[in-house]
């Protein structure tokens, strides 16, 4: 708590939402001017770990439903710019640590192929200032703030993805596309502010949530809802914004797929979630109307349309780019469902998608490294060639379609009690349909890697390489059978944000 | 651009003039319009302007990409160890008061003008080595390739 | 082969007695029915020699039923797909 | 502490470390000897507590052990034993690892005390089966065991669908007796259903296990259906519905084992059938037809068991189980023309034989509740017994015309294991009591008494006749190369040609369409565009501008809905 600091005596363990935050960013200079190619693969890599550790006494710190606040500069809140961490975003913060923890150990060994050799600082300078972005944004409590973080972590993203164009040029037009929707999304962001900040005056979460009740119904309060939801629809893809997100991920080098499939989109939704909860009020009828009329609609159309595309793609990346606009679909609808379990079952799926997700573009990545692309044609017969990466990959795949034993099954499940608990029968109908077309797309590589014969023989991926791997999927299983950290934790954030 | 003499002449004028405004905004920041970011930009137009006249080789003698890369580093690192400063004094991070903890006023003023000085230094040598990026770009295909 | 059962009806004669065994032993299961007072749970069960009619006739149903279930469903090994398992060999089995 | 570990432990752990061993005689010791474990730990355990699991806001239970699971668990763990070893020649990873996982499933599911484990092991039944099928590696088993899986899991997600609606109007996920009459007991049903093979949802059992490996169609043979029948023991006992479902599975199958060529999938016909007498026991659902389906599934798994490694000996042997092909056999495979003749003995429950003290429990069952037509067709089914597995299955294999084929005695572990099968049909038949025992309830039941004896020896030996004489008119169906359509025409044949159709429908359509379409927009972005450059760049501006266009028409839409 920010009256707990006594002023003069160092005492870091009060300071830890900031150095969530700043870690990285006080890294990702030094790393420049140090300019040291190894070296920076290592500072990042630590600082990536202490941004984990952090996370994870913060999710203890406030695992008991308390929140922790933290004002920068001294300036108390409704002025001052204040960090504000809770149970809903203690978990986004440990899921943004570790995947970057685990996807830079991959990194070490795959960046090599991916990225020239000069430039392996500078994208790691990058890549610990989009974590600096999205680390922000999660831990912010001053929407101000939240646009300066979103468009960090944009920027650096657009920079990381165009590395890509080492190996396909395509690159830069996936980035530039991105560029655009990503910046016209900002600006709809910060347009939407700009209303909130002109009806109440202020840019404190908190503070604005009081004002809001208190001016009633306010057009220009509802007007600037409505940019924000488009603004960070962009951002999160949902569906009709979704055009730039297949390509994106499809050339960007693996390490920042990965690292975004898992936690950029994550970041957006969790925005959306803090401005619909914290300072909206989710029983406004304007809110309401939004999620049951545009939002849920969109999110199974996402979740069918995205997984049927899906089937059809044979380029590996962009199949799960597209399954990831399906999987995205889920959380949305968990939160227009408009209820606690709702809600809860967003959260998870979060986390959990994060992991598989990573887990599956990770291995894509593995098999990269030999095949040179991921068409699912190149894979044949890599079953037995790439046993442990391939054995990896069928984990991550049963997560995601959400077979029990994983952690795909708990969100899923969640969701689907969720939308029963509201009475959404066809929706329930609905989520089942489209996990059986991910059974088809997941199983038509499954085919591919063991059941087809190969015509040239790979050989395993070194450790190094195989070990994030499978963390990921063991992170896929472990949360597929202990879910004390996941559930108990979203359950606890969908009740503080449902106050 | 051999024959543009007037140009040439006035640009090795203007240059100290226009980096020494930048340097008046950046330290008046606090009082007046300005700080490290206006100052920033404009004392890298400077730089950019002498590089249009004089050329990319010239300009980069003077100020050289690795270095131009590296102080842009430098600069968010002024910043950032600013608020790390009261961090490890045991005051909120960026809460000046811990420069000068007696006189909190004075903490103050120091503070910004610390931070201003980091926004400063970022801004001038990021813009610089943008422009060093787009002006050093040959392209690699040609058009037809496209 | 040391034991071998069955070689020793492969002669004819071994054979057709073994078959007039059993048809003696059908004629035996016929004519106890007459002596027999048996516990019944239907009615139908009292019918004299019930279930030695109904073994007969319900078998013979069976093979003429199926007889014409063939000649309608009947169809070509292949019928699904040349390569169907209906109609493949059994892999890694040249005949021995 | 290894006491207290749930009995499906056993097999998933046995089954992960089995990877590891090397192929050849440990490998296959070590698959033998794991069965053998959890029998000797279930008879010795104690799961009075059950092993409850605490999983979200549910409690799950991993061992409900009562009597009525603990049957089930000890046949399916001699079962995946006698299976193991008469695979014991197998020298490959695949097939000793997923005999065990499948076991381990089937035998979790069993314990399961609530329906969020149960779901969890029946589906891994489903999905480590199939690679029994797949492992014969070829492409129309590939086809056959993909059938075969999007079958068993379809069954696993109605019951999903089933229990998670289940859970959501009682509260309550234990597996105790339910009523149908709700959609969420419906669909537990049905996925108890198919895989129980219930007419129209049975013919992935007569598509795959013909068209597994030779061991591989053992070990199937016992666990999948026999999970079903404890299922619905469990949860439907005395629906009525089930008695005539039971009725007709015991019917159909009869004529279709007739005539059907492959000797495996006659067997496969005939298991249908034997489902259909455990099923009428359970829906009869009185003590003594439950009895009797349980002891029926019991002394059932080890015939049918004995039948599949019998005829899988000879298919071993000379490479073929098409009844066109075979005959004569007897000659150099007597042992095994003993055991399929033990095996069809059993199964035609003749006296003495196991077959005989557990199907006349059900037979009684049906009886004592008054339902005649049921009755006279289930006499009628143990005739059609006799007729397919009990004559022709031994006959066309063994005896009948010679084909000529002078195969070697199978291997020593298959004869093994058929003895062992053999054995245990017999000491059943002889000593029924030491079997019902174990039932569920209290058994006062005496098969052999001499009406009993009597009347069922009437009805084989004068069937038997009726072959003699059909046999020597030259009336018995012919045995050619062929297979006979069943439901699953509708779905190998009628529906690829209709989706095939369909799909060339909206291709069509969708070519049209988009043709229609992309003139549409060209004219449209033309206007638009009109003075913009070569085409190439408009397409790009006309992809971005696409974008930002949808981004304008969410906007409207968004401040339409929250503003009005």
């Amino acid at each position: 708590m920010a009256s707990e600091i006594k002023e003069g005596t160092l005492d870091l363990i009060n300071h830890l939402p900031i150095l969530q935050v700043i870690t990285p960013m006080l890294i990702a200079p030094i790393l420049v001017v140090l300019n040291n190619k190894t070296l920076s693969w290592l500072l990042s890599f630590l600082g990536a770990l202490a941004c984990l550790f952090i996370s994870v006494l913060l999710i203890q710190t406030v695992s008991d439903g308390s929140t922790l606040t933290y004002s920068l500069g001294g300036w108390a809140p409704p002025i001052g710019i204040e960090y504000r961490i809770d149970a809903a975003n203690s978990i986004l913060l440990f899921l943004i640590s570790i995947i970057s923890v685990i996807v830079l150990i991959f990194s070490y060994s795959s960046l090599h192929v991916e990225i020239p050799e000069e430039k392996h600082t500078l994208f790691y300078a990058c890549f610990l200032l989009c974590l600096t972005g999205l680390l922000g944004v999660v831990a912010t409590a001053d929407i101000f703030n939240v646009f300066v973080f979103l468009e960090i972590s944009s920027l650096s993203t657009y920079v990381l993805v165009a590395q890509g164009s080492y190996l396909d040029r395509r690159a830069l037009s996936a980035s530039f596309n991105y560029l655009i929707m990503g910046t016209i999304g900002a600006t709809f962001f910060v347009i939407g502010i700009g209303y909130i900040y002109m009806a109440t005056g202020s840019l404190n979460m908190m503070d604005i949530a009081e004002r809001v009740s208190e001016l009633g119904d306010s057009r220009t309060v509802q007007a600037g809802f409505a940019f924000i939801v488009v603004g960070m629809g962009l951002k999160l893809a949902m569906v009709p914004l979704h055009v730039w997100l297949p390509n994106a991920y499809t050339f960007a080098p693996t390490v920042v797929t990965c690292f975004l499939a898992a936690t950029a989109t994550k970041v957006a939704l969790y925005v959306l979630i803090r401005f619909v909860f914290s300072v909206f009020n989710y029983e406004d009828s304007f809110v309401n109307e939004l999620f049951f009329f545009l939002i849920m609609p969109l999110a199974i159309i996402a979740m069918i349309a995205a997984s049927v595309i899906a089937i059809f793609k044979q380029n590996l990346k962009k199949m799960f780019a597209y399954s990831s606009l399906a999987q995205i679909g889920y959380m949305l609808l968990g939160l227009s469902l408009v209820s606690e379990k709702g809600l809860a079952s967003s959260l998870v799926h979060m986390v959990n998608h994060g992991f598989t997700k990573a887990a599956l573009f990770m291995s894509l990545g593995a098999f990269m490294l030999n095949t040179k692309n991921v068409y699912i044609n190149s894979l044949q017969g890599l079953g037995r060639s790439m046993p442990f990466t391939s054995a990896a990959f069928v984990i991550g795949g049963l997560s995601l379609i959400g077979v029990p034993g994983t952690a795909g099954f708990i969100s899923k499940w969640l969701l689907l009690e969720a939308a029963l608990g509201s009475g959404y029968w066809l929706v329930a109908v609905l989520i089942i349909v489209s996990s059986l077309f991910a059974v088809i797309y997941i199983w038509k590589i499954i085919e591919v890697l063991y059941f087809s014969e190969s015509s040239e023989s790979y050989s395993e991926v070194n450790v190094l390489t195989l070990t994030p791997i499978w963390i990921l999927s063991f992170f896929c299983i472990f949360l597929g059978i202990n879910t004390s950290l996941t559930v108990e934790v979203a359950n606890m954030a969908a009740e503080i944000l449902f106050k | 651009m051999k024959h543009h003499l007037i140009l040439k002449v006035i640009t090795k004028f203007m240059v100290g003039v226009i980096v020494l405004f930048g340097l008046y905004v950046q330290f008046h920041g606090d009082y007046s319009p300005g700080g490290g970011f206006q100052a920033g930009v404009i004392i890298s137009a400077a730089f950019i302007l002498y590089g249009i006249v004089m050329g990319l080789k010239n300009v980069q003698k003077v100020m050289p990409v690795w270095f131009a890369q590296k102080a842009a580093a430098v600069g968010v690192l002024v910043y950032a160890l600013t608020g790390v400063f009261s961090l490890i004094f045991g005051f909120e991070f960026l809460n000046y008061h811990a420069i000068s903890p007696e006189h909190p006023k004075h903490g103050q003023h120091y503070g910004i003008i610390l931070v201003e000085l980091g926004v400063g230094i970022t801004v001038s040598f990021v813009m610089i080595a943008i422009y060093y990026s787009f002006a050093g770009r040959t392209p690699r295909l040609d058009d037809k390739e496209w | 082969m040391k034991f071998n059962p069955f070689l020793f009806f492969e002669k004819s004669k071994r054979l057709r007695a073994l078959l007039i065994a059993f048809i003696i032993l059908c004629f035996i299961l016929f004519a106890i029915d007459f002596f027999v007072e048996r516990y019944v749970y239907f009615e139908i069960e009292r019918v004299y020699n019930f279930y030695s009619i109904y073994g007969f006739v319900m078998f013979s149903i069976i093979i003429f039923g199926s007889r014409l279930l063939r000649s309608l469903l009947g169809r070509s090994e292949n019928f699904y797909d040349k390569k169907a398992v209906d109609s493949e060999d059994y892999p890694g089995m040249k005949e021995k | 502490m290894l006491a207290t570990l749930p009995l499906p432990f056993y097999f998933l752990i046995g089954g992960l470390l089995s990877i590891f061993l090397p192929k050849g005689v440990i490998k296959s010791s070590f698959v033998c000897l794991v069965p053998v474990l959890a029998l000797i730990a279930l008879l010795n355990g104690t799961w009075d507590q059950g092993f409850k699991v605490q999983f979200l806001d549910l409690e799950l239970n991993f061992m409900r052990v009562d009597k009525l699971s603990t049957v089930f668990g000890i046949i399916f763990c001699i079962a995946a034993f006698l299976g193991n070893v008469f695979a014991f020649h197998l020298r490959e990873s695949t097939q000793p690892f997923v005999a065990l996982i499948y076991a381990g499933a089937a035998i979790g599911a069993v314990f399961a005390g609530d329906l969020i484990t149960l779901f969890v092991y029946w589906e891994l039944t489903a999905l480590s089966s199939v690679f029994l099928i797949w492992a014969r590696k070829t492409e129309g088993a590939y086809h056959s065991g993909m059938r075969y899986l999007i079958i068993q899991v379809l069954s696993g997600v109605i019951l999903l669908f089933g229990v998670a609606l289940f859970y959501f109007e009682t509260g309550s996920i234990s597996f105790v007796k339910m009523q149908l009459g709700s959609l969420a007991t419906v669909l537990i049903f049905i996925a108890f259903g198919i895989k129980c093979a219930f007419p129209f949802m049975h013919n992935w059992l007569q598509d795959s296990y013909p068209s597994a490996t030779i061991t591989g169609t053992v070990i199937l043979s016992a666990f999948t259906t026999k999970l079903a029948v404890y299922a619905l023991a469990r949860g439907f006992p005395g629906t009525e519905l089930l008695i005539y479902i039971g009725a007709a599975m015991t019917v159909f199958p009869i004529f279709f084992a007739e005539v059907e060529n492959d000797l495996r999938k006659v067997l496969a016909y005939s298991l249908n059938n034997q489902l259909g007498f455990m099923v009428v026991g359970v829906g009869v659902g009185t003590e003594l037809a439950l009895n009797g389906t349980t002891a029926h599934a019991f002394s059932h798994i080890l015939y049918k068991a004995l039948l599949f490694m019998s005829v899988g000996a000879v298919l071993f042997r000379t490479g073929t189980s098409r009844a066109s092909e075979l005959g004569g056999i007897y000659r150099t495979m007597p042992l095994t023309a003993i055991f399929c003749l033990i095996g069809a003995a059993s199964i035609s429950a003749f006296p003495l034989f196991s077959g005989f003290i557990s199907k006349s429990l059900i037979m009684s069952g049906a009886g004592k509740e008054h339902y005649q037509i049921i009755w006279l067709i289930l006499v009628f089914a143990s005739a059609g017994v006799l007729s397919h597995s009990g004559i022709k299955v031994p006959y066309f294999t063994f005896f009948h015309h010679d084909s000529g084929k002078r195969p070697s005695e199978a291997p020593a572990h298959m004869l093994l294991a058929m003895g062992l099968t053999a054995i245990l049909c017999i000491y059943i038949g002889i000593f029924p009591n030491n079997l019902y025992a174990l039932m569920p309830f209290q058994v006062k039941y005496e098969p052999y008494t001499f009406e009993h004896i009597l009347t069922q020896l009437q009805l084989l030996c004068f069937a038997i006749l009726a072959f003699y004489i059909l046999s020597k008119l030259k009336q018995l169906p012919s045995e050619t190369r062929s297979i006979n359509l069943d439901f699953d025409w509708t779905y190998r044949k009628l529906m690829p040609s209709v989706v095939g159709k369909l799909l060339l429908f909206l291709e069509l359509i969708e070519q049209r369409g988009l043709k229609g379409f992309n003139k549409f927009l060209s004219l449209f972005m033309d206007r638009i565009y009109q003075v913009s450059g070569p085409e190439g760049i408009l397409t790009r501006i006309l992809t971005s501008g696409t974008m930002v266009l949808f981004i304008a028409i969410v906007l409207l839409v968004v401040l339409g809905i929250i503003l009005f």
